[in-house]
C-alpha cells in the first residue's frame, strides 16, 4: 500500500511488522501499536492531507461500489449523438432487491487505468449520457438513482472544448434537477468542481469521512489566487473542501464514516456503510411522493448561498 | 475560475492627454483613441476593430432603451463566508469594489424594454472580480430569472464571467446548480424564451449557464469554455490552444446560433424578440 | 440554360432566337413559337421528365424563397452538439409581416456549391439542427413553420453512418409531428426519400408541379430492383412520384402551378404563386387552435397507407 | 430499401443428407451443421458462432414465454396500391408469400410475456420481402405501438429489414411518419418503455423507428443504417464500408445501449424489463 507523505511515522512499523510475520514472531502488541498510531495520524489530518486520502489510489471507486452492492448490473452505453465516454459507468441493477440506476466516474487504480478513464474526468459524451439516462430512467424506468462521484474535475482538453463540454455540464445538471426519482449520490473520493456537480446533484448527498467536494481542487485554487500551486494546502483549508465542514456549512446532507485510515484500508467495511447508507436514506425518500421530493430539491438548491440584503 | 492581477486588461489603459482630452490605447493595434470617440462606437477601436470591454452600466445603456430600465428587488451583497484570504482578504477585496465598481455583486439585473419590447435583463458586471459567480451574484441571477418567469417576459442575459468565485468556494459552485433549477421552471412555461449573450469571455459554470439559452448569440470574437488559460495550463500540464474556445469555432461545432460584432447586438435581439409570437399564444 | 433530354426540339429555336435578336430582327413570332412547341413538350412530359426539370440546376432553391419571400431573415446555426451542417438553412424572417421559422435544404446552383452543401443532403447534424430549431419553435417562439425542401435524399457516407444519420433522421421528424404550431412543407424540387420525409412531415405538404416526391430515386429504385439504374424511368412511372398522381392518393394537400416551360423559367412567377399559397394555407391553419391543428395531422399521418384487413 | 435477389443468404442453405437427417451448410465456416442441433442453438453455428437468420415464428418461440403470445387483431394483408412490377408482378410476389411464408405482413405483433412480463412484442419477418416496410406492415406496427399504450405495456420490437418496400412506392415511407407518431403519443405517457433490438440488418426508415428506442439493444456483428450496399454504392458512386453500419462501431459511436449474442438476448430483455419500476409508478 502507498503510504502518504503524513502516514510515514507508520512506515518503520509496517517494515517491522512484516518482518515479525516472514519469522512468525508475534505482532498482536505492535498491531495494536500500528493502529494506536494510525488513529493519531487520522486525527489530525489537515484538509490537505484529506485531499490526499481521497485521492489514494487503493481507494473503493465507483465501479467496486456499484459492482459490490447491485446485482445483476447491466451497463448502457452511450450519448446517442458521438461517442459512449468509458470514463462514467452507468446502468441498472439490483440494490437490496430493489432495481435502481446507478452511474459513476471509472477512474482507475493503475496508469493504465487511469489513461483509459482519463482518471475519471467525464468528456461532454460523458456528460450527455448521463444527461440521456437519467431522462429515461426519469421517464421510463421511475427508479431511484444512484450517483458515485470521484472526480478530479471535467475533462479540459481542446476536444473536449469543442465538442461542447461547458454545454454537455449543463445537460446533465438539469437533467438531474428535473428527475422526477429520488435522487442520492455518494461522493468517494474527489468531487471536483464542475465535473462533480454536473453528476452529483440530488436530494441527498453523501460523502464519505476523507473525501473532498470543492468548487476547485487546492492546486488549480491556488493556481487562480497565487499564480502558483505552493498555496495548495493554505487553499485547501480555506475551501471548506471537507465532509465535516461542508456539513456544517448545510452544502451535503450525510456523511459516511471511514475507519480512521481510510476507505484504502478498510474497503469491504466502507462498502458496507455505504451499502448501510444508500438503504437508509432510500427509505426515507421513498416514503415521500416523487412531487413532494422533487419540489424540495429545488428548493435547497435555489436557496444555497449565503449574501446579504 | 477567476482570474486576477489581469487588471490590466480589465481597466482601460487611459492615458491622460493636455488639457481635457483623455485618450486610450488600443490593446490590439496600439494606436491612440479619443475616448469620447471609443464610447460613443461601442467601445470598439475605430482602427481595428478591437472589442474594448465594457462595464455593466455601459452594456445597459447601449441594451436596453433609454430610460427604460429598473433595477430589480433590493441590492443583494456579497459576503466573506468562508473567511478567505488569498493576496488580500477577501472582505477588504469586497469593501474596496463597492467603492470603486459601485455594485454590491458582479450582476446588474432588472426591467426594460428592448426595441420596445418588455424584457428581464442581466448584465455580468466584469469590472466585479472577474464578473466571477458569488452567492450573491447567483441569487441575483435566480431572481431575475423568477421574475422573468412570474411576469412572463423573455429573458437576455449578457455573459462576461471569469467563472466560479474561488473565494466563496463551495457556494460559488451550487449558483449554477441554483440557477440551472432557476431556469428549469423558466423553460417549463409555454413560450418562454431565454436569449444567451456571449462576450469576452464567459468561463466555467457561468458558461454551463449560458448554454441553456434557447437562443445562443455571440459577440465576436470572444472566448467561452471551461476554464481559462492558467487553470488549464494547471490541469492539462499543456497550454490549451485559445482556439478550441473562440466562439467562431464553437459555431462551427453547433454550439452558437448566431454570431455579430457589438454594433449589430441590439439590433440581433430586436429582431430575435419580435420573431416571438406572442407569450404562450399563436 | 442548359436544356434538358425531351427539350432538344427547342434548340434550334433558340439559337434562331438569339441570332434575330442580335441583328434586331423582329422576334415576336418566333417567340409565339418557341413558346407553343415548350408547351406542347411540356404537356407531355413523363414522370422521369419531370424528375430531370425537378433536378434543373436553375430551378429556384429553398435559399432563393427564403430570401425572396421573407424579410429579415436571420439564420440560425448549429446542432448543439456537434456541428452546424451547412446544407441546412434555417433561421426566422418575417412572412408577409408575421414572423415565422423557415427552414430548407441548401442545394447549390453551381458545382462549387454543390459540393460545400452536399447537393442538399443533409448530414445527421442537419437534422439534429433542425429537430432543435422545432423545438424551440414550438416551444419559444411559438410561430409557423414553413419547410422548403429539395433534397436527393438524406445524406449517405461513412461518416453519416457513424454520426447516427436513421437516429437524427428520427429525431427531426418525431420533432417535426410533436410541434405545436402549424407546420407547411413546399416540396420545390426533389423530395428523395427519408431525406425528405425527414423534414417534410407537417399539416399540409404542397408540391410544385415539376417536383418529385419519393420512396427512393428512379435510379436508385431500379438499382435495388433491376441491379442497375437502366429502368430508372419505367420505375419513375411506377413510383407515382408526381404531384398530381400524389395528389390524388392523398398523400400530398395541394399543388402549387409551375408554367409550362418550369420555374426554371419563371422563377419570379413561380416564387410569387409560391408565397400566395404559403400565404394562403397560413390564413386557414391559424384559423384552428393548435390542439385541433395537431391532433388532424397526427390523424393524417396514421391513417396513411393502403392494406386490406 | 428492400435488396431482392439476394435469396441465398436468407433462406438457409439446406443439405439433405442420408435418410431423414437435414443438414445445413454454415454461411460463415462452410461446415455442415445438423439442423436439428442449430435450431436448439437459436440457429448460431456450433463451430464458428454465426447467427443465422431466424424467422418471425422462430423469433417468438425464443423470445416470449411459451404459450404466452396472441397474436394481435385481424390479419392486415399488404396490396398493390400502385400496380407496381418490377421482375415480377408485385401481386404475384404477394400471392406466392401467402403461399410459403404464411404471414400477410412483414411483423408479426401481439401481446405475450418475457421472463413472466406481459409485454407487447412486436418482430420483423425478413421472410416476408426482406422485412420490408409496406402499409400493411406499417398499420400493424402502429397497431402494436396504440395497443403497448392503451394497456401500459412494455414495448418490445425485434427489428430486421432491408428498409423501404420500393414496390408500395410513397405509401412505405409514410409508413415512417405513420409509426413515429404512434411512437410520439407511446412516448408521452409516463412510463412507457420502448425496446428497440436490432438484429441483422435493420435499414433505411425502420432504423430510424428502431433509433427511436428508449433502450436500444443489439445483436452482435449486425448491421444498421441508412442503406445496403447496393444503394450506397449507387447513391455514393463507391462502396460503403461495411465496418460503419455495424453495431459494435455504432455502440462505441453512442448509438447502442447494449449488445448481446442471440443467446443472452432474452435474459438481458427480462433483465430491463425488471429493471423498470410499475408503470406510472415509483
Ligand atoms: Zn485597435
Ligand atoms: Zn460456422
Amino acid at each position: 500500500m502507498k503510504l502518504l507523505p503524513f502516514e510515514k511515522p507508520l512506515e518503520i512499523l509496517y517494515k517491522e511488522l512484516e518482518r515479525r510475520k516472514r519469522n512468525g514472531e508475534d505482532t498482536l502488541h505492535l498491531e495494536e501499536l500500528i493502529e494506536k498510531q494510525m488513529e493519531e495520524i487520522y486525527k489530525k489530518l489537515t484538509p490537505f492531507d484529506t485531499v490526499l486520502v481521497a485521492r489514494h489510489p487503493d481507494r473503493p471507486q465507483p465501479q467496486d461500489y456499484i459492482n459490490a452492492l447491485l446485482t445483476d448490473f447491466t451497463e448502457f452505453h452511450g450519448d446517442r449523438v458521438s461517442e459512449d465516454d468509458p470514463a462514467l459507468i452507468a446502468g441498472f441493477g439490483f440494490f437490496k432487491g430493489m432495481p435502481v440506476f446507478a452511474m459513476g466516474t471509472r477512474k482507475g487504480h493503475n496508469i493504465h487505468e487511469r489513461l483509459k478513464y482519463h482518471s475519471g474526468m467525464l468528456s461532454p459524451s460523458g456528460f450527455r449520457k448521463a444527461a440521456r439516462l437519467v431522462e429515461t430512467v426519469s421517464h421510463s424506468f421511475k427508479v431511484p438513482i444512484i450517483s458515485f462521484v470521484d472526480t478530479p474535475g471535467a475533462m479540459v482538453s481542446p476536444q473536449s472544448e469543442m465538442s461542447g463540454q461547458v454545454e454537455a455540464i449543463y445537460k446533465s445538471l438539469s437533467a438531474l434537477l428535473n428527475a422526477n426519482v429520488p435522487v442520492i449520490s455518494v461522493i468517494t473520493g474527489e468531487g471536483g468542481g464542475l465535473g462533480a456537480i454536473g453528476i452529483s446533484t440530488g436530494d441527498r448527498i453523501l460523502m464519505l469521512t476523507y473525501s473532498y467536494f470543492a468548487v476547485v481542487s487546492p492546486e488549480a485554487g491556488s493556481a487562480i489566487l497565487f499564480k502558483n500551486t505552493e498555496a495548495k494546502s493554505r487553499v485547501a483549508s480555506q475551501l471548506h473542501l471537507t465532509a465535516r465542514e461542508l456539513l456544517s456549512l448545510n452544502v451535503i446532507d450525510g456523511i459516511i464514516e471511514e475507519p480512521l485510515g481510510g476507505a484504502q484500508r478498510f474497503k469491504n467495511a466502507v462498502i458496507k456503510s455505504v451499502g448501510d447508507a444508500l438503504q437508509s436514506e432510500l427509505e426515507t425518500l421513498l416514503k415521500e411522493p416523487v412531487t413532494e421530493l422533487k419540489k424540495r430539491r429545488l428548493e435547497k438548491y435555489e436557496s444555497m448561498g449565503v449574501f446579504t440584503k | 475560475m477567476n482570474i486576477f492581477g489581469k487588471k490590466k486588461k480589465i481597466v482601460l489603459p487611459v492615458i491622460q492627454g493636455d488639457g481635457q482630452d483623455v485618450k486610450v490605447r488600443c490593446n490590439s493595434c496600439g494606436r491612440l483613441i479619443d475616448y469620447d470617440t471609443l464610447k460613443e462606437n461601442y467601445k470598439i477601436c475605430p482602427y481595428c476593430g478591437y472589442h474594448f470591454r465594457m462595464s455593466a452600466t455601459e452594456r445597459i445603456s447601449v441594451l436596453a432603451d433609454k430610460g427604460t430600465f429598473d433595477e430589480l428587488g433590493e441590492p443583494i451583497q456579497s459576503v466573506d463566508v468562508l473567511n478567505f484570504t488569498d493576496t488580500v482578504p477577501y472582505k477588504k477585496r469586497l469593501a474596496d469594489l463597492k467603492d470603486t465598481v459601485g455594485l454590491p455583486n458582479a450582476i446588474l439585473a432588472g426591467s426594460g424594454k428592448i426595441g420596445g419590447i418588455q424584457c428581464a435583463i442581466g448584465v455580468f458586471a466584469f469590472e466585479f472580480l472577474n464578473g466571477t459567480l458569488g452567492s450573491a451574484t447567483g441569487e441575483k441571477l435566480a431572481e431575475l430569472i423568477r421574475f422573468a418567469g412570474k411576469n412572463s417576459l423573455p429573458l437576455v442575459v449578457v455573459f462576461s464571467s471569469a467563472g466560479e468565485r474561488v473565494q466563496e468556494g463551495i457556494f460559488s459552485l451550487m449558483q449554477v446548480a441554483k440557477t440551472v433549477s432557476a431556469l428549469n421552471a423558466y423553460k417549463e412555461k409555454e413560450g418562454s424564451l431565454f436569449i444567451s449573450v456571449l462576450t469576452n469571455p464567459v468561463l466555467g459554470g457561468v458558461a454551463s449557464i449560458a448554454m441553456a439559452g434557447d437562443v445562443i448569440i455571440a459577440e465576436s470574437g470572444s472566448y467561452v469554455g471551461v476554464s481559462g488559460p492558467r487553470i488549464s495550463e494547471y490541469v492539462m500540464k499543456r497550454s490549451l490552444p485559445k482556439e478550441a474556445q473562440k466562439v467562431e469555432n464553437l459555431m462551427k461545432r453547433g454550439f452558437v446560433d448566431i454570431i455579430t460584432d457589438r454594433k449589430g447586438l441590439k439590433d440581433t435581439i430586436i429582431r430575435i424578440l419580435k420573431f416571438q409570437n406572442k407569450w404562450g399564444k399563436l
